[in-house]
């Protein structure tokens, strides 16, 4: 057994620990975040990302933790969201009010935290990361810690425990039912009354924290709430560790199939709905992220080999385009009463030709505009979910992606069609991440493959 | 000896009354109650399960559960601290800013 | 099995009580019974150890948590009804005593099942389930942090 | 190899759509022009390609296929004798739009260009893909440029109009998309290929009557099929003269397209069970369009509703599916688009001198601009089908179809052109003829300047030529293998059924 896998988790930890000393010890006043927090972060988790790149297929801790292909895409992911939102803070218009030391600690925790959720089999292991990255999103969201932010992490934390309860009970009834707690035991067995309310039970907490309707109303609160910055993170980092956790759990989930088409249905419906009346922008992103929630789920029904090259393919391209939207969104900006809307896009087309032309691809991919990678990515997911007959849920996804483009679409109206005095915020960091955000989704788009023949590598080492 | 199925009856009644106090109080400190309470029915039914299955991983679980339940607290009750002490807050029902 | 239906029942109807009474300074307490009430289960299900950490670390820590956080509320709302309070601490200490008598070796309540020594568990839990108690590490470096967030000094003042 | 002369067809107007934005923004004429040089190359290539389309073929020409996406998603162009038609008409539309685009949209030109070209290359997309998928994508793509072109360039209302335009045509296409994705499943060949899926054995009646609903539903709104109508007139209103020239002249006939390339080869059962329906709609659309049409004031608006008679026209002798309905329906798809894009020229060209498009606020109009008089008139005409002109050569076949099919049919079609001969004659009474009423606005109204004149001409050219000499088009417009075998003959006049 070599102990190589386990360097990746310990950078994380130990830069953490690293992070929360400095916080501890500096001065109050000097302020830090672009000048010492940012490199010294960008450093560290670069060389966390190190071990990912070599090392071969590994299982430990009687396979609690695997260090596979998937584990390691995960863990890249998850550092390039991480370091997207490190780097935007500098330009955040209330920097001043974030910590930068506690962040940085807390980005590096939370992306422990996801990877050791989507390196595991095992049920406890995998409850236990969720609710330390459930605590993490609370004050990740809560950071500014004024009236409003405290509000939203307050709900959400109350909300988040409500349903941790509940993943908490299926957990016993699962143990009740197969006298352990690993992923291929709950295979193994046929499926009894106990096994399927265990398992539906213990999904309650992962599809809450991973924003299925109805279970997503925390979400809008907190990114509105949370520092742009923050948001991208939040918005896309538990949607990989989850999502790839729930790929690892898929064969159990076959007696919970229709119970899970039917969350998809409503997701993807009720998302893209809710995001067409927001006028608050980071309220609009959030729901858009609740129904591309859905549509990842979607895959989870799909049979095998589709199910994970879909999930994988839609989940690398959703994080890129969505940090792509946060970035956009990090440039304006905020204060304690303001909440970027609508209005504020006003003449970004004129002003601001290439943040929009930015915003703009971000956004057609959103809304699964051919021939942009979103679009790529539903392609891959509605094919085999038609051939297995999933016509509901597909017809739905369908609805959704039809609303949704009536939804993103109400942003072009006041960033091309009408002027106004544009809110300048951010700074060359966060338009260069923007550019380089759109330039991947630009290589997706001309060169798909890529990430295709990508995938089939990754899960032919699983 | 004593049967598994009162245990498990009186686990899962537990788990209704905790969510019952969760949903039916108001204010931070008996939601956590409620919670506690909860998950104190939660360790019955894995201990019950334990004994079941001759496996210490049940027992092993509520050891978990303790702790989650303890980092829980300290976690609540430094927001707690947070919102009464530093915004002045008088009571959770003035936080209705956030809709939509 | 009387000591398991009277525990239960205690149990149950501490929850009920809960649910009822408007105090919280009584509500904590009536969660200090119950959180004792299963300690007695625990025991009496073949897990002293469980038992033992219940009492100390559960119902004594958390809750002393709990009862200090009551001085964070505006004044109004920790009512001081001494009678009120009397009824809950008289059973809490007569569950003291069952507990205590079903722990003992030679305690009435001593289980047919045959208990899990201590050792067992903590090798298992040292053993098979290293990664998720090496976890709890994580998740206390979260409380950390967010005691620091929250309670630490205030920045740029 | 020799395909290669599509890829740079398709593949021009969108380097021209990213040269554009690189010129001065500053020197205005400058830009407009070079576009336009810029635009008359994809229009020399189409012309050469027809050119060289041999007479009477229906195999696809010119075909080239390049691998793009796993599975069965080809990159795979052709040019066949259904597509070549449309291609030569948006090519050469282009160049005479941006013409007309000296003065009108106020800022941000460089944008306007750009969003034109885009314009241009995703029709052609749409014309030339022989992948189902790509097909979609092309088709998807249309709608952005355009959107931005009334959004952004639009009318008072255009953010509304804009709205509507892309809510009708996404309801459209996702069903579509719908509809390929399934295709592709249930005809089992791992490929988008089209020539694959019409070479496969026929689907099941049953499901090739929900594939055909699904893949309708995008074609009914581009056609656009009553009642599905209705985004067309606040769009065209909306548009800026050279969006509402290539909505009435390229877009609509997207619709034509969808329906001959994808709907009948595949269902050509579904097609038929369906016809009643349809053949209802259509009628109901010519008349209907005809009617609101003489109630606008608004020319724009007029010529708006005119056009959604035209083509329910057109879409009745499409179905009549008779070799005779189809030249004519495609025949007149191009006149449609030649004869109401000038239209729309024309009606531009009055707006940019006087800032209004409500006819009463004209009068006597042909005295002020002799020139434009005579080219408006013959327009007009036309669009209503005089013979000698290019409508004539259209509608004439589409009749001849409809009353061999029941003259009944044709004799209700027909009032559709009687009133469309009014309400156009009305146009010209009401707005050439009478007092000059620019004199007591004050406003001199000038004559054609030399540039449109060079607009217009191109134009007027073609609708007398394909008046005169309609096979100039016809030879070349056989119907396509994949067609033909779909279209029955009628020996006997008498053959009524």
């Amino acid at each position: 057994m070599s102990l190589l896998p386990l360097a990746a988790p310990a950078a994380l930890f130990l830069s953490a620990l690293l992070f929360l000393t400095e916080g501890a010890l500096a001065s109050r006043k000097a302020p830090s975040l672009r000048k010492i927090h940012l490199p010294l972060f960008s450093l560290l988790l670069l060389l966390s990302l190190v071990p990912l790149l070599f090392s071969a297929p590994e299982s430990l801790f009687h396979g609690q933790f695997l260090w596979d292909s998937l584990s390691r895409c995960s863990g890249l992911l998850l550092g390039f969201s991480a370091l997207s939102a490190m780097l935007l803070l500098p330009g955040y218009s209330r920097k001043s009010e974030v910590p930068g030391a506690e962040t940085a600690a807390l980005l590096f925790l939370g992306n422990l935290a996801l990877l050791l959720l989507s390196s595991t089999t095992h049920l406890l292991t995998a409850l236990l990361a969720l609710e330390a990255f459930s605590f993490i999103t609370v004050l990740l969201g809560g950071i500014l810690r004024d009236r409003r932010s405290s509000e939203g992490a307050m709900k959400t934390f109350f909300l988040g425990l409500t349903a941790s309860l509940f993943s908490l009970f299926g957990l016993a009834l699962l143990f009740g039912a197969t006298g352990k707690a690993d992923i291929a035991s709950l295979v193994s067995l046929s499926p009894s009354p106990l096994l399927k309310a265990g398992l539906l039970l213990f999904l309650f907490s992962f599809l809450f924290k991973f924003a299925m309707a109805p279970l997503h109303s925390w979400a809008p609160d907190l990114y509105q709430v949370a520092p742009a910055p923050l948001g991208a993170y939040l918005s896309t980092a538990p949607k990989v560790g989850i999502a790839l956790f729930l790929l690892r759990l898929s064969p159990a989930l076959t007696p919970l199939l229709p119970f899970l088409g039917a969350f998809v249905i409503v997701t993807v419906l009720w998302g893209n709905l809710c995001a067409l009346r927001q006028e608050d922008l980071r309220r609009l992103a959030a729901y858009s992220s609740v129904a591309h929630s859905g549509y990842m789920a979607l895959a989870l029904l799909l049979p095998s080999p589709f199910r994970g090259n879909a999930l994988l393919f839609y989940l690398t391209v959703y994080v890129i385009m969505n940090l792509s939207l946060f970035q956009a969104l990090s440039l304006l900006p905020e204060g304690p009463e303001l909440s970027p809307s609508l209005e504020n896009l006003k003449g970004w087309g004129k002003d601001e030709p290439w943040i929009a032309g930015f915003l703009a691809f971000a956004l057609l991919s959103l809304a699964g505009f051919p021939p942009t990678p979103g679009f790529l990515a539903k392609a891959i997911l509605f094919l085999p979910a038609l051939e297995k007959g999933l016509f509901l849920p597909v017809g739905a996804a369908l609805l959704g992606t039809l609303i949704s483009v009536a939804a993103y679409f109400r942003l072009f109206a006041p960033i091309y069609f009408s002027s106004g005095s544009t809110l300048k915020g951010g700074d060359r960091r966060g338009r260069a991440l923007l550019a380089l955000s759109s330039l991947l989704l630009l290589v997706l788009t001309l060169w798909p493959k890529g990430l295709t023949l990508l995938i089939k590598e990754v899960f032919s080492h699983v | 000896m004593i049967p598994l199925v009162p245990a498990l009856v009186v686990g899962s009644l537990g788990f209704l009354l905790g969510l019952t106090i969760l949903f039916v109080k108001r204010g931070p400190l008996m939601i956590l109650v409620g919670a506690e309470f909860a998950l104190n029915s939660i360790n019955l039914l894995f201990v019950a399960f334990s004994r079941l299955h001759k496996s210490p991983l049940g027992d092993a679980v509520v050891l978990f559960t303790i702790a989650l339940a303890a980092v829980e607290v300290a976690i609540a009750l430094a927001l707690i601290f947070h919102l009464y002490r530093r915004l002045k807050i008088k009571a959770l029902e003035e936080l209705e800013e956030l809709k939509g | 099995m009387a000591v398991f239906l009277f525990l239960a029942v205690v149990f149950l109807m501490s929850g009920i009580s809960i649910i009822f009474v408007k105090e919280p300074t009584t509500n904590i307490l009536l969660l200090l019974v119950s959180l004792t009430a299963m300690a007695g289960l625990f025991a009496l299900y073949g897990s002293p150890f469980l038992a033992v950490v219940q009492l100390l670390v559960y119902a004594g820590a958390g809750v002393v948590l709990l009862i200090s956080a009551l001085f964070f509320l505006p004044r109004e709302r920790r009512s001081p009804p001494p009678l009120r309070l009397m009824v809950p601490g008289l059973l809490w200490l007569l569950l003291l005593a069952v507990d205590i008598a079903v722990l003992l070796p030679s305690g009435r309540g001593t289980p047919s099942v045959s208990p899990l020594t201590t050792a067992r568990l903590s090798s298992y839990l040292l053993h098979d389930l290293l990664l998720p108690f090496v976890m709890v590490s994580l998740l206390l470096v979260i409380t950390v942090t967010a005691l620091f967030l929250w309670t630490g000094k205030e920045r740029g003042e | 190899m020799r395909g290669h002369a599509l890829l740079f067809l398709l593949a021009f107007p969108f380097f021209a759509a990213a040269l554009v934005l690189l010129f001065p923004q500053k020197r205005r004429s400058l830009t407009i022009l070079l576009s336009f040089l810029l635009s008359l190359l994809p229009f020399g290539a189409a012309l050469r390609l027809f050119f060289l389309f041999p007479e009477g073929s229906t195999a696809p020409f010119r075909e080239i296929s390049l691998p793009w996406l796993d599975p069965g998603v080809s990159f795979h162009l052709a040019v066949d004798s259904l597509s070549l038609p449309l291609i030569l008409l948006t090519t050469l539309l282009l160049p005479i739009t941006l013409l007309a685009s000296w003065k009108s949209p106020g800022e941000g030109i460089k944008g306007f260009l750009s969003s034109l070209f885009l314009l241009e290359g995703a029709l052609l997309g749409v014309f030339l893909s022989q992948n189902a998928l790509l097909f979609y994508l092309f088709w998807e793509a249309v709608l952005i440029p355009m959107y931005f072109l009334i959004g952004k360039w639009g009318g008072e209302r255009r953010t509304g109009a804009a709205r509507k335009f892309l809510l009708y045509t996404m309801a459209g296409s996702v069903p579509l998309l719908a509809g390929i994705l399934w295709s592709f499943s249930l005809y089992g060949r791992g490929s988008f290929e089209i020539a694959l899926w019409t070479s496969a054995p026929l689907l099941p009646a049953a499901l090739q009557k929900i594939l055909f609903l699904l893949f309708l539903s995008a074609f009914a709104v581009k056609l656009p099929l009553f009642p599905f109508h209705t985004w067309l007139p606040d769009a065209h209103t909306e548009a800026p003269t050279a969006g509402s020239v290539f909505l009435a002249a390229v877009l609509l006939k997207m619709g034509v397209y969808g329906f001959l390339r994808l709907a009948v080869p595949l269902f050509p059962e579904a097609v038929l069970s369906f016809r009643p329906a349809l053949i209802a709609l259509a009628l109901i659309g010519v008349v209907y369009g005809a009617l609101t049409a003489f109630a606008q004031e608004d020319m724009k608006r007029l010529v708006a509703y005119s056009s959604v008679s035209h083509m329910g026209l057109i879409f009745l002798g499409l179905l009549t599916l008779t070799p005779e309905g189809y030249v004519g329906g495609l025949l007149q798809s191009v006149n449609h688009g030649l004869s109401t894009g000038a239209l729309f020229l024309c009606v531009g060209l009055l707006y940019e001198r006087t800032h209004t498009r409500l006819q009463r606020e004209y009068g006597g109009t042909a005295k002020a601009m002799p020139a434009f008089n005579l080219l408006f008139l013959v327009f007009l005409l036309s669009s209503a089908g005089l013979p000698g002109l290019n409508g004539f050569t259209g509608e004439f076949p589409i009749f001849w179809a409809l009353f061999l099919k029941s003259p009944w049919l044709a004799g209700a079609a027909l009032t559709g052109t009687v009133v469309g001969a009014v309400y156009l004659l009305s146009l010209y009474k009401r707005v050439m003829t009478g007092p000059e009423k620019s004199l007591e606005s004050g406003t001199r109204l000038l004559d054609l300047s030399p540039r449109e004149l060079l607009l217009l001409l191109p134009l007027l050219l073609l609708v007398v030529w394909i008046g005169l000499y309609p096979s100039l088009l016809t030879k070349k417009m056989a119907p396509p293998s994949y067609i033909a075998p779909f279209l029955k003959e009628y020996r006997l006049p008498g053959g009524i059924r």
